[in-house]
Formats: structure tokens, C-alpha cells, sequence
């Protein structure tokens, strides 16, 4: 283990279409994968018409984009599916929408040329 | 022609053959391309195309191998028997056989979570994409 | 941007982009070099200059593999999912990265007779000598 690094080993396990996919529907899910690579949980939610309603929640192979986020965090604007991983032993079991609005680039009205 | 040669010359023989072709090349690699090893590739979905149907990850480091294999091939080379034999034969005659190629040697999985064609939400393990070691074959 | 599109019309638009790939690639991959594939390639001891310590065989036909890795790679390439990604990005931007490359996906065996170096007559099985199958890895 990597001093300081949250080791992820197991995860909020959740599968919405657990019938379709002969799964558990919720649990733990122990995480493991070829060595020395490291591991994350991830969950992934609908809005519908304002309830959340989970879609699947588990273990994340090794992926940058997931790297040393203790907190689960969709930070994309209104996807139609919500996702995010984390790093660390049942991290996804909570998970937060915080959405980073893209920067408002201050237009000033472009002042058109006059013609000559 | 039977080898009426005596076996024990054949030791000094084959080091010697080996000494030499090894200094040979040590002088002829070195101003060359870089040795075969890995190299740093982010692959976005954005950049193809495949945002609409891949919910997540938005992207991931695959990583790729390039450079040369060239006489002698090192050890961390990864090098097969045939790659070393056909290093051997392009140093001896380039028109041959051309060098073995840096590819990957060992290679790892992701995660993928997309939308089937019947938009329903899948988790998969994609094996075979990311590189994790480079060699020459 | 977030992903308002109606997920079913993922569908449409992951075909149409394969689809258009695979017409622009079809025209500009056929008029260069040999797609990827096995050529023959007999190896000589003697032109090693190991025939006094290889007793037998003389030589062995270990193939080599050679050829062009370029969108779309068929299923007989061999590719693993790297490959096939690798093959995209560089079909969009050539710059970012190479094609795959041609290499040996199956190799065979050789046994080989020959003087160790206190003479005595050994057997051996080479592993990964001869060339069975090519692909682009």
C-alpha cells in the first residue's frame, strides 16, 4: 500500500437490473484485479422527475479518472445517467451531485465594422 | 561436409562471434531511435464520437509502444526466441527480415458503464486495453 | 455539454460513425503496402556461423511477420481491443500515434541437438521459434 492513498478493496454493490443479470440486487462487493493496479468504486443514478433512482453501484477498475477522490462526485452539468467513482473501502456508498458550471465567457457585442 | 572439428573449439567459437557482433552494434544503435518502450496516450470518447452511447469513463490512458529493437536486444526487451533469432538475421542482412516490432506485452482492462442498443445500462470489463508493458516481437 | 440526446439515438449515431470510417478507410488503405501477414524466412545456422556447435538441425523455416495495420482491422488480424483503439486514434490524428504493428500472435517449437560447453551432446526444445500466426498488436 501506497503511504497516504485510500486502498479501495471493497465497495457498495447495487444492480438495479439484478434479474435480468442473475446478480445480487444489493451487497458488498469485494474488488480485485491483476496486481499492482489500483481499484475504485463507483456509483451511477437517474433523476426521474426529481427522485434518484439508482442504477448501479460497485467496484471500478483502474481508471485516472478516478484517482485520489475520496468523495463520490458528478460533476458534469444534467447527464441523462449520473456517475462517479472514488478511492477507498466503500466510498460510493455515498454520492453527491455538484456540477461545475462551464465559465460564462463575457461577450462584449462585437461593434461592427462600419463600411468604408 | 562432417565436422571433423573438435567440439570443445566450438565454445570459443560462439563467444567469440557473440563478443563480436556485440561491440559492432553497440556503436551502431546508440545514435539512433529511442529503444522500444512505453509511451503516455490519453484515448478521450469525446474526441471519437463515442460520447452518446459511452456514459462513463470520459476517457482513459491506454498508452502505446514505440522505438527501436535493434541488435542485441537487452533483457527487459520482453524479446521472444524468434525476435531475437530475426534481430540476428537483420543485423546480419537488413534485407531480409526487417527488425521485430515494439508492441505491447502485457496489457490490462477498464471499466466501461454504456448504453446498449436497447438503451439499457451496461457495466462491462473491456480486457486487452491498456498497456502496461512494451517488448519486442 | 450534457448528454440531452435521447440515449436510443446512440445507436444511430455509433453505426453511422463506424459506417463513415469504414467507407473513407476502404479507399485509402487498399492502394499501400500488403496488409499484415506471414512471409517465409529459413534460418541458417551456418550463416550464424553456429554449425560447430549446433549439431542439428542446419537451419529451421521460422517465418517473420510483416505488413500494414490500418483501419479497419479485419477479425483475422488478430488485434486486441488496444490495437483496434490505437488503429482509430491514428486514423483521426496519425500524428498522436503509430499504426499497430505486425508481429507473431502463436509461436511454435524447435528442437535443436548441440555441444555444451563441456562438449557433451544435448537435447532441447526451443519454445516461440517458428511463426504459426501473424496479427496487429
Amino acid at each position: 500500500a501506497i503511504l497516504g492513498r485510500s486502498e479501495t478493496q471493497e465497495c457498495v454493490f447495487y444492480n438495479s437490473s439484478w434479474e435480468k443479470d442473475w446478480t445480487n440486487r444489493s451487497g458488498i462487493e469485494h474488488c480485485h484485479d491483476e496486481k499492482n493496479k489500483r481499484l475504485h468504486c463507483f456509483a451511477s443514478w437517474k433523476n426521474v422527475s426529481g427522485t434518484i433512482e439508482i442504477v448501479r453501484q460497485g467496484c471500478w477498475l483502474d481508471d485516472v479518472n478516478c484517482y485520489d477522490s475520496n468523495e463520490c462526485v458528478e460533476r458534469k452539468e444534467s447527464p441523462n445517467v449520473f456517475f462517479c467513482c472514488c478511492e477507498g473501502n466503500m466510498c460510493n456508498e455515498k454520492f453527491l451531485y455538484t456540477p461545475e458550471t462551464p465559465l460564462q465567457v463575457a461577450t462584449t457585442n462585437p461593434v461592427s465594422q462600419k463600411p468604408h | 561436409g562432417s565436422k571433423q572439428r573438435n567440439p570443445s573449439q566450438s565454445k570459443g567459437a560462439k563467444s567469440q562471434v557473440t563478443l563480436r557482433m556485440a561491440n559492432i552494434a553497440e556503436n551502431s544503435s546508440s545514435d539512433q531511435m529511442q529503444a522500444c518502450k512505453k509511451h503516455e496516450l490519453y484515448v478521450s470518447f469525446k474526441d471519437l464520437k463515442w460520447q452518446d452511447w459511452i456514459i462513463a469513463p470520459d476517457g482513459y490512458a491506454a498508452y502505446y509502444c514505440e522505438g527501436e529493437c535493434a541488435f542485441p536486444l537487452n533483457s527487459y526487451m520482453n524479446a521472444t526466441n524468434h525476435a531475437i533469432m530475426q534481430t540476428l538475421v537483420n543485423f546480419i542482412n537488413p534485407k531480409t527480415v526487417p527488425k521485430p516490432c515494439c508492441v505491447p506485452t502485457q496489457l490490462n482492462a477498464i471499466s466501461v458503464l454504456y448504453y446498449d442498443d436497447s438503451s439499457n445500462v451496461i457495466l462491462k470489463k473491456y480486457r486487452n486495453m491498456v498497456v502496461r508493458a512494451c517488448g519486442c516481437h
